[in-house]
């Protein structure tokens, strides 16, 4: 047992510190530390730039693009990444879909859609949510029906992250209504320009509108858009949502907040001192810490765990619940650091092209729509709740 | 001790809340928050109509001479509604300063504009660097003939950009934080060299920013004595944080309500999420922090009229207790309606957010936790 | 609504005050500060004390002793009584089997009984646990069968507070094994002498042993054991329990422990000064009564709400949950401010026959074993999960 | 990075696991507990054979150079199987004390007869006016001839009535709480003028008071350098800390294994009572509690080598993440077995006890979230 980087690991940090003062634009890295909106062009720029150094999938095998990093090197990047102020890439090709279509998908899927994802020139979303499925996936209702060559969808999707900017979009539907519930249900791929598909954006409680509701009318794709056997899509839909699992405990992204909010306090005053020595928020700061700095080594131990047997470690489940309650806490207490002007609303602080100026300190303006924004962290991928049913009958065995 | 309404009382709350279901619901409240003003004239009509805009206020100035438990009861009801009138900031706030500390002429001249609905305030007090420590005035008051000029910045005036008048603090005396030299002063919104910048705030209410820029005023605008405002300043802020925990708690019964008829309708895994023991315990428990919330209110209506120590020790316990109760049953809400909770077309997120919001309004949690603590008797 | 006392109110405070001051011995309100065990006789001559004045049975209807109180009366008498250290009285008798009696006895109970409760003449215990039957008592199995002029009683009973000291017992037994769980059960009063019964103690995590194990072996009562009805013991059994209620929130109890902390607090010392000046230990203290200042007025709301139809508020729950909650909070915090000394274990502080000094302050030697006995409040009574699931159907209507 | 036992920590695991198994459960350790010296003679015999009272120690005085890892292995099985013999207080506290500050010749003498288990030790420092201040020595050592003279009052010293030998504190300068002027000291449990009060805790094991009335001490007793007492003493029980962690671990492994057993096999309303989704959730928070603490652990045993302001912070860091988690999992523990888990006869309660002392042993969670708190870093 050792806290400390070993020598290649080491080097290896110090080749990602070096590209990342290269290639991260400094004005994105200047609003991520405001929790400002980043444009589809500066996302597209930062994901160029990790394409042409070859970093853009480590998580897929050597083969297919991947970087063939060990476990603590994919750490030691995400962690220097987030450390850095890099925006989010947007995992629904790289992290979701791909691993799905590199295990699942035919030949002919692979080499049409593989390098266009790693290239970034097909933006990815997610059709698996409906209006009356959330927690309850398997009951969703989205119906495919073979027609002659194709295949006719009809139904809704909701919360659709990033739908208006997105070329293609993998869908879970339901092909045969007879069969239980998980058994009756195909993965699909296809156009977001297939004639039928309607994106109505969601105004979400902070304001913002990153997520979609996709209506889905006689929407006639081809027999190829199917992934793998027809009816098995639930097992390819828990395989993606399993590889989702690495970076779930957002740990990276937590200490640099974290970081944020001890700057941010640092600043603010209180009783004229800044509010960093008030004992009361200190002692809140240094509980949000500890409790991140015990979910970095309990998120290491279940992920340098390899099970033999590829099953997801049972204690992934918890790194979502005590990632997403830490993230919560710290927005919470960044907006609390705000104090008073907690209460402006202020969109146009996401808008570049704005001219009006925000009221408050600059760094402030998004923390209470970021705070906002953050209760869905224990709410989507699997509420908080379903978590700890899955923990129930995984780890407990009940 | 008695711990029930009056029959006037009774009355009171059913005539606001008759008023909240005849005016509002969650689309309406959007349309008269997107007015300039960020409210409903109408509505504020009304309320002067139903005698609401004059209710703390002594008869001879139109007023009804309502009590605290009067005030509670409309704030409860108004908070049940998610109104987005400016009665806190006017009534409450502002006109309940003046009855407090003004003269006879400020009072016959202001207290009735306001009780007619004529008129509206705004009280400009806080500054960027203040936090929520009320003594916090760098604002300066300097003396010019026989009157002043008004220099400084305040922020986060409620309602502050359609208001008709402001009462700002300033310095006459002392150096930031010093409990003695503040002095308040009636401004017109209008008068020379006062400039506001009027915004949205996250639950659809408005505020501003205030900037004074030598504002000229004449001596009979002091409102109070000379260099004594901090103690006006308090009792008016602990009658507001009286008004806030009566609306948090309309706004928890709400959400509480809400949050039932969601889980009974929600189905998921077959059966309606109401149904799932975890769903039902956390519902009691919002239901129990609202009940605690309920005492804390009450006591708050009940322990206004006492002296200033004991008055603002017992308000400042309301409100960290208030601002315990309002996120745990805030953020459980949200959680429990799940994604629909995180869009702005269901109404609970608008609940949510007024919530959120009364704990950043005249000092949170924490603030007033230390304020509690620091005064714990025997 | 008024929070101050009216005039009658003040001058009944005063006249209880006198009481107290008269009556009550000094050397047991200090043994109850410092949470030492009152003994039997220390008990019986208070209860004494209040039987002459005429106040041991308030709630009971003035025709059979009661007094006549208003709520309010009965609260400010509690309040004064826990306020000067008053030893609690045995509950058993008073405020459980005696209204149950008055309301479906028979004559010759009531007679009988009755007077001997008011007296102290008669200890009660309560026989309803069972080793089975915790949360869920319908399912209880000591079964008695009728035989000829006489009820024959087998089965085990526990968790029978001071079942050692106790003349006689009220019991539910099952007489109808063949019903539904709550249709079967019947109320029984009986000896303790009654041939066949074995008392032994059950030693708790606190080093006590208030609480028995009561074994009933083929114990013959005359017919007249029997309250009331055959089969109708539940019943009576909810109404027992619902006239627990009145005092259930015991905020009065608390009231007097947060006094004792706050002392305690203000001569232990931490880093030189009184402890009650670190701002952490403060802030739990405020913490703490700040729950308990709106629980009074809840519980104040609950009980003056008296209802017509004479069925218990169904916030009554709550009133169990939160005045746990409180009450344990409070004698952690009384532990937590002894410091290291909280780890001594000084049973001997309870004897005073004992000439083994205690270590470390004398408030504190049983301040610990307080906290683990303590424990118990949220399971006793209906577990604090229980009291949830009643607010759920009761208060949520689900 | 590497968070994995190596082979041979895996082996000492599975010794010390074995020889919990083969000499612990409930009612023996009842019987060890109410022995004289609150322990087994056997078990401490045994333990000695296996090497694991010399563990820290370098191999020159009869030790196995065993690291802070090596330890986290031992107090975790020992706090599985619920173990009272006084490994923390005789070979981590003063063994480790010994090793870090000892002269040659007290090491010599005394680290290998506690690996033999010929001597155990107790460090007498904490008095009663302290809580968990170490710097709040109030004890005076006076100069006497070649040596010094002690006087003072050392309160819940572990295993202090069965020691051999204490490690004292006393001033050689300076006022309470300086930092400066702590000298240590090693005194023969049955040196003149000594008075050892010895009890039980409330955990079943043993702690006394130590009196020191003029204890007459030569001068090659004192420990480290005169005056410098405060750096050792914290180091040490910043060990002791690492190995509280530790073993909390291993105790609350084992409340959770048999809260889970319990819920199995509890029937209530006809079914088990781990049937309930209230119960699932709350077991799987206690789950998460100790993974959490295990990380603290681990980071515990990890960082004890650390420079001393570094290894100070983290160690109070996981001190009071620690207590948070046995505050939780040990009482809701209790909660979950119900009237069972109030009874002395039930494994349950003994557990957690134990638990609960941890949290007042070397410093609270309040106390060492406080240290923790005041050196937040960037």
């Amino acid at each position: 047992m050792d806290l400390n980087l070993n020598s290649e690991d080491l080097a290896f940090r110090d080749e990602v510190r070096a590209f990342l003062k290269d290639k991260l634009d400094p004005k994105v890295a200047e609003k991520v530390a405001r929790s400002e909106a980043i444009s589809k062009d500066e996302i597209l720029a930062w994901q160029k730039a990790l394409y042409e150094q070859g970093w853009i999938v480590p998580n897929w095998p050597v083969e297919h693009g991947g970087t063939g990093w060990s476990v603590m090197q994919r750490y030691i990047f995400d962690e220097e990444c987030a450390a850095a102020g890099a925006p989010q890439t947007i995992s629904f090709g790289f992290s979701m879909i791909g691993p799905v279509l590199i295990a699942f998908g035919s030949e002919d899927q692979k080499a049409r859609y593989l390098p266009r994802i790693r290239s970034s020139e097909d933006w990815w979303c997610q059709g698996f949510s409906e209006p009356g499925s959330g927690s309850d996936l398997a009951s969703l209702r989205t119906r495919a029906e073979r027609d002659g060559d194709e295949w006719v969808i009809n139904g809704q999707k909701t919360w659709t992250t990033l739908a208006q900017h997105a070329d293609m979009m993998f869908c879970l539907c339901r092909t045969d209504p007879d069969a239980k519930p998980q058994r009756g249900i195909s993965m699909f791929v296809f156009s977001m320009n297939t004639p039928g598909i309607t994106v109505r954006p969601i105004r979400t409680i902070d304001g913002g509108t990153e997520v979609n509701d996709v209506f889905l009318d006689n929407v006639r794709v081809p027999a190829d858009a199917l992934v793998g056997e027809e009816n098995k899509g639930w097992s390819y839909a828990k395989y993606l949502l399993s590889n989702e699992r690495f970076g779930i405990a957002r740990v990276p992204q937590s200490k640099y907040q974290l970081k944020q909010l001890k700057n941010i306090a640092g600043i603010q005053l209180s009783e004229g001192a800044p509010l960093i020595e008030d004992r009361d928020f200190r002692t809140k700061i240094a509980d949000v810490e500890l409790e991140l700095k015990a979910l970095e080594i309990t998120n290491l131990r279940v992920m340098l765990d390899v099970r033999q047997d590829g099953t997801p470690n049972p204690l992934s489940s918890m790194l979502k619940i005590k990632g997403s309650e830490v993230q919560q806490r710290i927005s919470e207490l960044l907006m609390e650091a705000l104090g008073p002007y907690g209460l402006a609303y202020q969109p146009h602080a996401n808008d570049d092209t704005a001219n009006t100026p925000v009221v408050g300190p600059e760094f402030g303006a998004m923390l209470t729509p970021k705070y906002l924004n953050n209760r869905k962290i224990s709410i989507y991928g699997g509420t908080n709740e379903i978590q700890r049913n899955i923990m129930t009958k995984a780890v407990l065995g009940l | 001790m008695d711990l029930s309404l009056s029959d006037d009382q009774k009355l009171l709350k059913e005539t606001v809340e008759r008023l909240m279901q005849d005016n509002y619901d969650i689309d309406r409240r959007r349309k008269y928050s997107a007015e300039p003003t960020g409210y409903s004239a109408d509505n504020w009509r009304q309320m002067a109509e139903l005698g609401l805009l004059g209710l703390p206020f002594e008869e001879e100035y139109g007023g009804f001479g309502g009590s605290a438990v009067d005030v509670m009861v409309v704030m409860e009801a108004l908070g049940s509604g998610l109104a987005v009138e400016p009665f806190l900031a006017t009534v409450i706030l502002c006109g309940g300063l003046l009855q407090d500390a003004g003269t006879e002429a400020q009072k016959a001249t202001h207290l009735s504009a306001i009780a007619s609905g004529e008129r509206t305030f705004a009280l400009a007090h806080s500054e960027p660097q203040a936090r929520y420590a009320l003594a916090d005035v760098t604002a300066q008051a300097a003396a010019a003939g026989d009157g002043f000029t008004l220099t400084g910045h305040k922020c986060v005036a409620l309602y502050g950009d359609s208001a008709d008048w402001l009462i700002v603090s300033a310095r006459t005396a002392g150096t930031p934080r010093d409990a003695g030299g503040i002095t308040l002063f009636l401004v017109a919104a209008d008068a020379a060299g006062v400039e506001v910048t009027g915004y949205q705030t996250v639950d659809g209410q408005r505020a501003a920013d205030v900037v004074l820029n030598g504002v000229s005023i004449t001596a009979d605008a002091v409102v109070g004595p000379l260099g004594e405002g901090l103690p006006i300043i308090e009792r008016a802020v602990d009658r507001a944080i009286g008004a806030l925990a009566a609306e948090a708690v309309g706004v928890m019964d709400k959400i509480n309500a809400l949050t039932l008829d969601y889980s009974k309708n929600r189905q998921q895994f077959g059966r309606a999420i109401g149904e799932f023991q975890v769903v039902q315990h956390r519902m009691t428990d919002m239901l129990m922090e609202t009940e605690q919330a309920r005492s804390m209110a009450q006591i708050a209506a009940m322990t206004l009229d006492r002296d200033d120590d004991a008055r603002a020790r017992e308000l400042a316990g309301v409100k960290a207790r208030l601002g315990k109760a309002g996120r745990f049953v805030g953020q459980e809400s949200i959680q429990l309606h799940g994604g629909m909770g995180m869009t702005d077309e269901m109404t609970i997120g608008h609940y949510f957010k007024r919530l959120t919001m009364i704990d950043r309004t005249f000092g949170d949690t924490d603030h007033c936790m230390r304020r509690y603590a620091d005064t714990l008797g025997d």
